[in-house]
């Protein structure tokens, strides 16, 4: 299991600074840069070249990329073109867009489980094909959408929650929890759907199992056939299903961030990249990045320990060669 | 029927989307009688078994009759209680997320101790020490011995048993008839669904024959003989294998294997799970790199990678596989399976290609319209048939067969095997058969025993399969060759744990990154 | 303000990008909402810095807490720190303000005020500021703490309305805004918390030489979305939004409370094309006079800004002293156009105007815009590109049209700042000419008289189509007062704002 | 199991296809040419109102269908392309040979670096450096070719296996057989069932560039709906209608794909 950790550890990290450098590399190749962003209507010739060199814009894009390696290797992660740290922006930002994302993840992780086993125990029935039904329309319409008619009725209709994420400076979101319900209401109802979508569909398969069916005819009281055959079935891929949610989340939370203006990285993540302000932009990569790994990581090792045949497996699991 | 019996089945109808399954089905089992039911695939004997444990299967509807069980009606959905199940597949049968232990304490709805348990696998024949592993880390025979046990939870008067030792090699079959026959003794009435007459014959007291979902014959079963023949006529050795090593990564499963096949022989390759048989059948096809080999058919040696052998060596050496339903490609006609191998072993095509493959069909006992169908119209014994026809197609020297009437009902088995030996006899074809059933190897002129990867014995079949039959039909001598360090077959617990295939298979498949290794 | 201003309030200002939503409530309920003023696009990048300001949420925060030289009010310089200018030979003398104090109680004084020009002169700045391109800093000259002279690179007729123009604040001697610190300025409020992207709160500064303002607090709240901003007044989060969309006009403002303010007339934006003189066919007055003839202006006004606003009369500058409204668009002449076209070889020219949504409005005008020229038989197409690319040179070398506003600057920022591209500038003697004597002459009437000449040029052969001029319009809680418009209608100065 | 939905959602997509197809040649006005002033309520000349310009709504939505099943079509077809071309490389060649995984870690893992950005992100750099449909197009592709990669290598492992495909090896067929002929028409439920995933992120991805200002502007469904966000107000149909419409393509899409890979396994099984 440690080797298995440190090797996927060891594989993300090559996969991310081959990603830096791509990106690196790409958002160079934009037409634009962060001077002409910065000096709109009133650049001129003469000034575009100035502010160039005034931001290192002149020097060869590898040699940028080599200072800013080293830098990051220091725990420095540059400068914005504006001139503020990119950690002063991205600071306080991060931890409000994770932790939107993981109350996200930890509200979908029993809906999605009680709502998946509540249709997927009964396959074929009217209320498996209700939530299938609505569960692939919340999945279909864009969370924009679904945010801006939640603030339609809860915020300006019903006057019960607020429609924007207002967070007084040096607060944070838990202070104000009323701001939370409405984005997070907003993503769950996308990302739950998802996984409500993949564990009834799991949860309908399982019930239909060689070993679930021997268990019954065998005189297994249904509440013992699911709570020792089905729900260690659906375990293992409900265990993935979360946590590649929480990976799509990491990221995902923009749309919504926007609509509500919560205090994200968000609205600087779209600001970065507009404007090529490359060292923000570079850092989002890196950091969205790791997490993504992170949590794809969580959601192998996770598998392995919920799966016996994987877990008591010494090596990967034999060949099934013929 | 004047005694009231332990299973009554009147007048059973039960239909599956239209169609009629079971047809006025009419069946008794006394207490403490064993009773056989035997037909082919689709006659309705799994469905009825099913039926008398209260179950009908998804899409299976019940349209008249009665079904009741020591007096009390199971049919709808009023399971008995009382009765064991025992299935043919324990790989699957079994919860692969529990350990032998977990699913024993609470097997059957009533929690038992450790004692309890202990006890429980005793009945079997198993040691306790096995309750801490998983399904995945026991063989077949401990898996369908576990299965058993819980289908001996509830201490059971009746088990219906589906075909349990099907999917079970030579050595796990012996095993768990050896169990079923002291339950049996036990007074325990026993309601088994067979593969084949034969094989029921020892275990039950009566036997039933069922075909289109109605009882057809119904009586005392007559006690099986296999002849053991031997035409062993020396003759020009066509294929030679010497010193094959092979195995998967890092893992060995052959050890040094020699086998030697003359024109018009048929040898059979006997072994358990996971003795390297297939592997051995893999490598001589060129389709599996051996660590050491050096393979010849007609003298001259084939170089180890199929895709870089000459024509005529591809078209000498061909090889039929295991499963009928992977043997076609599901959306090409059988014209197409035996138009291309015409075309680039023989340079046949169009009108000639066209009677080549009538003749070849034929020669399977297909008439020539098969040629228009799918895959999916031809049952497993036909798609085996066109999968020989295929190999016959080349034309070769040696037919490598790899389990090919393992999936197959005994009547289309018999059948397949008495095509080989014709062929045999008539173009002087070398045929290797690999298998891991004694009757299949009974029908062969030599019999070669691999254990563990290494040839324990090779000679004519009388030699080699001569001896008392243990229960499941399988003779003593063999189980000794098979197992060399056990003195006798007897003795519980089984040290070497064949990983089993399906175990890997039921892994969680969700795609990711991440989804588990498969190789 | 003849309204009485309850002294115990709370303002709440919320903005980020494009627009500014601000909101006040009194303080007394603590449970009350702060103030809101919202503004868009690069919200986390918002500065301390005033000489840094990109966003409306920085504008309005940065202009509450420090003073202007000179500030414009109705289109005039009107006196803040300053009291007035003398012109010099080559320099100018400016007189500052007496008794004003810092928020921290150390006096403003003339050494403030160069250090505030060798501030925004430093090398270190990322874009140079644009009056280094006329004084002289390196030169200044304190000559004691109320007086100050200042040489000039170019000859400067004006000014107050120079620094008013160029919205100089000024910081304190030695000031520097690091991440995560504060800001010390002369301004009306204090700067209290704040969080770059989210908000600033603004307290009350007693002893600010104005007279002490009327709102306790003063909350900033930066909003990127349009539709946030108004929603964080509908449902009572703030207490005003600046620069909302017209739809809002249409719909109502949603309560009985609330009201849609319009900036007024001098407030509008100038929206237009220019079309790009360096290449054909507009390199000939003839095809640009002809493309202003087939514009359907009110067409534009109508949809593109739902009738909030009046057509343009093809001048930038409208709302500015010395504006010329007596000037009037070509009549609509199609027929005309196309005469004029043919004459100038430019039938069948493809035209492209590049477009980005840099302003609300701008792309739908650039859509409407095409399909008129399409109808009149021109084969024009749009190309609409992001924000950042909009500028980039071989792009705008390569366009014929492209969109452009302008707020309600004074003609001297206007004429430089479409000058300042080859693209967008008109190459013509005389404009050149009448725009340097209005830039350098510090005689009143010549001034006014050179301005004249110039836009009379831009009427005649000029490269803009300025179709309309577009309403300013803000969300407001009704009893929120005192918001004054200076720079623009899009970040209104706080400093007297209050609860009514 | 029969899920009458397969059924419905047919009907729904040939529906949609016909009107999508058919549309801009039925289209009452130029959907670029004003017809009337903004936000009109619907009346006999403009059966669905004016959008925020004053132009005909019907006739927009007939005339964006093209676009968007382009686009979102054009992205899917060629990241599941680019996705099957590295999965069945993968399946192939690591499937076959029984010992390494070099393929594996040359053409997946360099993949991956793409799967881990986060696909707004994706989106965001790719859309700012290459502008308009053709941005999309390279968006929606990237952001698809990983999990496409991963699918199909998942779906054609066990069918490189199979006896048929061997048999093929065998007896010396061709790549173009063996590709084309053995291993495509069996992983053609995973890839049709992919590529309607892909097409509904495709959808997704066009509305969300487009909400966050980095779409190219038109007539298509999905900037039809961001451009009727702010006049929701004045004129709920402006948004209800594309929405409506770009839900039932994608659920229809989606029900049908979920088939596809039901009855893969039925033909493989």
């Amino acid at each position: 299991m440690i080797r298995l950790v440190a090797g996927r550890l060891a594989t993300g990290a090559a996969l991310l600074v081959l990603l830096s450098l791509l990106v690196f590399v790409g958002v160079d190749l934009l037409p634009g840069d962060a001077a002409n962003a910065r000096l709109g209507a009133s650049a001129t010739p003469a000034r575009l070249a100035e502010t160039r060199q005034r931001l290192g814009l002149d020097r060869p894009v590898l040699v940028r990329y080599a200072d800013w390696a080293g830098g990051l290797l220091r725990g420095d992660l540059g400068t914005s073109v504006s001139g503020t740290p990119v950690s002063a922006i991205l600071g306080g930002r991060v931890a409000n867009s994770a932790l939107l994302a993981g109350l996200t993840t930890i509200l979908l992780v029993p809906i999605s489980l009680v709502v998946g086993m509540w249709a997927g125990l009964r396959p074929g029935s009217r209320r498996d094909r209700g939530v299938a039904v609505a569960s692939l329309l919340f999945v279909a319409a864009p969370e924009f959408v679904t945010a801006g008619l939640l603030v339609l009725v809860f915020a300006i209709g019903l006057g019960v929650l607020p429609a924007v994420s207002l967070i007084p400076p040096g607060a944070g979101p838990l202070d104000r929890p009323a701001a939370l319900v409405l984005p997070v209401l907003a993503l769950l109802l996308l990302h739950a759907s998802y996984a409500v979508r993949m564990i009834r569909a799991t949860i309908a398969a399982t019930v239909r199992a060689p070993h679930v069916e021997f268990a019954r005819l065998n005189g297994e009281p249904p509440r013992d056939v699911v709570r020792h055959a089905v729900l260690p079935a659906v375990l293992p891929v409900a265990l993935q299903v979360w946590l590649l949610t929480a990976a799509a989340l990491v990221g995902g939370t923009v749309l919504v961030e926007r609509v509500f203006g919560y205090p994200g990285i968000g609205e600087v993540l779209v600001t970065a990249v507009r404007t090529g302000d490359l060292p923000v932009a570079q850092a989002l990569v890196m950091v969205l990045g790791a997490g993504v790994v992170v949590a794809l990581l969580a959601a192998d090792v996770g598998v392995r320990l919920s799966t016996p045949t994987l877990r008591t497996a010494e090596q990967p699991a034999p060949v099934a060669f013929r | 029927m004047t005694a009231p019996g332990l299973v009554e089945v009147r007048d059973l109808v039960l239909c599956a989307g239209g169609r009629t399954v079971l047809d006025g089905v009419r069946l008794d089992v006394a207490a403490g009688e064993a009773v056989g039911i035997v037909g082919a695939s689709g006659s309705g004997k799994t469905t009825t078994a099913l039926a008398v444990l209260g179950h009908l299967r998804d899409g299976i509807t019940h349209v008249a009759g009665t079904v009741h069980v020591a007096g009390a009606p199971v049919l709808p959905g009023r399971p008995p209680r009382g009765v064991g199940y025992l299935g043919q597949d324990p790989g699957a049968s079994l919860n692969p997320y529990r350990t032998v232990r977990a699913v024993l304490t609470a097997a059957g709805g009533v929690r038992r101790d450790r004692a309890g348990v202990d006890a429980l696998l005793g009945r079997v024949g198993l040691p306790a020490g096995l309750a801490r592993r998983y399904p995945h880390q026991l063989s077949g025979g401990q898996q369908q011995r576990v299965a058993l046990a819980i289908a001996l939870a509830r201490d059971p008067g009746l088990l219906v048993l589906d075909e349990p030792t099907t999917g079970l090699d030579v050595l796990a079959r012996a095993d768990v008839h050896r169990e079923l026959a002291s339950l049996r003794a036990a007074g325990v009435a026993l309601l088994w669904i067979g593969h084949d007459a034969e094989t029921l014959a020892a275990n039950v007291d009566r036997l039933v024959t069922v075909a289109d979902g109605r009882v057809v014959a119904s009586g005392p079963p007559e006690p099986a003989r296999f002849t053991l023949t031997s035409e062993a006529a020396p003759a020009e050795v066509v294929l030679a294998a010497s010193g094959i090593v092979g195995g998967y990564g890092a893992t060995r499963v052959l050890h040094g294997v020699d086998l030697h096949v003359g024109a018009g022989e048929r040898v059979a390759v006997l072994g358990a799970s996971g003795t390297g048989k297939t592997t051995l059948a893999r490598v001589l096809a060129g389709l599996h790199p051996a660590a050491a080999d050096t393979v010849t058919v007609d003298g001259a040696t084939l170089h180890p990678d199929v895709r870089r052998r000459t024509r005529p060596q591809r078209a000498a050496l061909q090889y039929v596989a295991q499963s009928p339903s992977e043997a076609l490609h599901p959306r090409q006609p059988v014209r197409t399976a035996l138009h291309r191998p015409l075309r680039l072993l023989r340079n046949l095509r169009g009108a000639a290609a066209d009677a080549e493959a009538a003749a070849l069909l034929e020669v399977v006992g297909l008439s020539a319209d098969t040629a228009g169908l799918l895959p999916a119209e031809l049952s497993g014994g036909q798609r085996q048939r066109v999968s020989l026809a295929r190999a016959l197609a080349a034309r070769p020297r040696v037919l490598v067969c790899d389990e090919v009437t393992s999936a197959l009902d005994p009547g289309t088995r018999d059948a397949v095997l008495g095509l080989l030996g014709r062929l045999c006899a008539q173009d002087g074809l070398g045929v290797v058969l690999v298998t891991h059933d004694v009757e299949v190897a009974a029908t062969a002129d030599r019999v070669v025993v691999l254990a563990e990867g290494h040839v324990v014995a090779d000679g004519p079949v009388p030699d080699v399969l001569g001896g008392d039959l243990l229960p499941g039909g399988v003779p003593s001598h063999l189980v000794e060759l098979l197992r060399p360090d056990v003195a006798d077959p007897t003795v519980r617990g089984t040290v070497n744990v064949v990983p089993s295939r399906r175990a890997a298979v039921t892994a969680p498949t969700v795609v990711s990154d991440d989804s588990p290794p498969t190789g | 303000m003849s309204r009485a201003l309850s002294r115990r309030q709370l303002l709440r200002y919320a903005g980020v990008g494009a627009g500014l939503a601000a909101a006040v409530t009194a303080c007394g309920s603590p449970a009350s909402a702060p103030t809101v003023v919202g503004s868009g696009g690069g919200g986390a990048a918002e500065s301390l810095d005033p000489f840094i300001s990109g966003t409306p949420s920085d504008y309005a925060r940065n202009w509450t807490v420090f003073d202007e030289l000179f500030a414009i009010s109705d289109g005039n310089p009107l006196p803040r720190l300053a009291v007035g200018v003398d012109q010099g030979d080559g320099a100018f003398t400016v007189r500052l303000r007496d008794g004003v104090t810092w928020h921290d109680g150390s006096p403003f004084v003339a050494d403030d005020v160069a250090y505030t020009l060798r501030y925004l002169a430093s090398p270190e700045r990322p874009v140079p500021h644009e009056l280094t391109g006329f004084l002289d800093t390196a030169q200044v000259q304190v000559r004691d703490p109320r007086t100050i002279t200042i040489p000039t690179l170019q000859p400067v007729g004006d000014p107050a309305m120079l620094f008013a123009g160029a919205g100089m604040r000024v910081i304190k001697d030695g000031a520097t805004f690091a991440p995560g610190g504060t800001a010390v300025g002369t301004g009306p409020y204090r700067l209290g918390a704040f969080e770059p992207g989210r908000q600033a709160r603004l307290t009350r500064y007693d002893a600010h030489w104005d007279g002490a303002p009327f709102a306790d607090e003063i909350v900033v709240i930066s909003l990127d979305d349009p539709s946030a901003r108004v929603n964080a007044v509908r449902t009572g989060e703030a207490d005003y939004a600046a620069d909302v969309p017209f739809t809002v006009a249409r719909t109502g403002a949603g309560g009985d409370d609330l009201e849609v303010r319009s900036a007024g007339d001098t407030q509008r934006t100038s929206l237009g094309f220019v079309m790009n003189t360096t290449i054909r066919p507009f390199d000939d007055p003839r095809a640009r006079r002809a493309v202003r003839m087939l514009v359907d202006r009110q067409a534009l006004v109508d949809r593109v800004l739902l009738g909030y606003g009046v057509t343009g009369n093809d001048l930038f500058g409208h709302g500015a002293r010395y504006f010329d409204d007596t000037v009037k668009a070509p009549a609509t002449d199609v027929a005309g156009a196309k005469a004029l076209l043919e004459q100038a070889g430019a039938v069948g020219a493809p035209l492209v105007v590049r477009s980005a949504e840099y302003e609300a409005g701008m792309n739908g005008s650039t859509e409407l815009f095409v399909e008129q020229l399409k109808a009149a038989g021109l084969d024009a197409r749009a190309e609409i590109v992001g924000v950042q690319e909009y500028f980039a040179p071989d792009a705008l070398a390569a366009t014929h049209l492209l969109t452009f506003p302008l707020g309600p600057f004074p003609l001297d920022v206007t004429y430089a700042r479409s000058a300042a591209f080859p693209t967008l500038a008109l190459n013509d003697a005389e404009l050149k000419t009448a725009v340097a004597t209005a830039f350098s002459t510090p005689d009143e009437a010549a001034r006014a008289a050179a301005w004249k000449t110039a836009q009379a040029v831009m009427a005649d052969r000029g490269n803009w189509i300025v179709w309309g001029l577009a309403d300013t319009l803000a969300i407001s809680r009704r009893n929120v007062a005192g918001i004054e418009v200076r720079d623009s209608a899009k970040y209104p100065y706080l400093g007297k704002a209050g609860l009514a | 199991m029969r899920w009458p939905g397969t059924r419905v959602a047919s009907g729904v997509l040939a529906v949609l296809l016909v009107v999508i197809v058919v549309g801009p040649l039925v289209a009452p006005y130029d959907p670029a040419a004003p017809v009337g002033l903004p936000y009109e309520p619907p009346t006999p000349q403009a059966l669905l109102g004016t959008d925020a310009l004053g132009r005909d709504l019907l006739s927009r939505i007939l005339d964006g269908g093209l676009p968007m099943l382009g686009t979102a079509l054009a992205g899917a077809v060629a990241g599941s392309a680019l996705g099957t071309v590295a999965g069945l490389l993968a399946a192939w060649w690591d499937g076959r040979s029984g010992r390494s995984r070099w393929v594996e870690g040359a053409v997946l893992r360099p993949l991956d670096t793409l799967a881990i950005v986060p696909p707004m992100l994706l989106v965001l750099l790719i859309l700012t450096a290459f502008t308009g449909h053709a941005g999309l197009v390279l968006a929606v592709a990237l952001t698809g070719v990983p999990l496409s990669a991963r699918v199909l290598r998942a779906a054609a492992a066990p069918v490189v296996t199979r006896a048929h495909v061997e048999a093929a090896v065998a007896r010396g067929e061709g790549p173009a057989w063996i590709v084309g002929r053995e291993l495509l028409p069996l992983v053609a439920g995973p890839l049709v069932a992919d590529l309607g995933i892909r097409f509904v992120a495709a959808i997704y991805v066009v509305t969300a560039a487009g909400f966050l200002g980095v779409g190219p502007s038109g007539t298509d469904w999905g900037t039809l709906i961001v451009e009727a966000l702010p006049g929701v107000e004045l004129a709920p149909l402006l948004l209800a209608v594309p929405v409506v419409l770009v839900a039932l393509l994608a659920v229809s899409v989606t029900v049908l794909a979920d088939d596809a890979v039901r009855r893969s396994r039925a033909v493989l099984a």
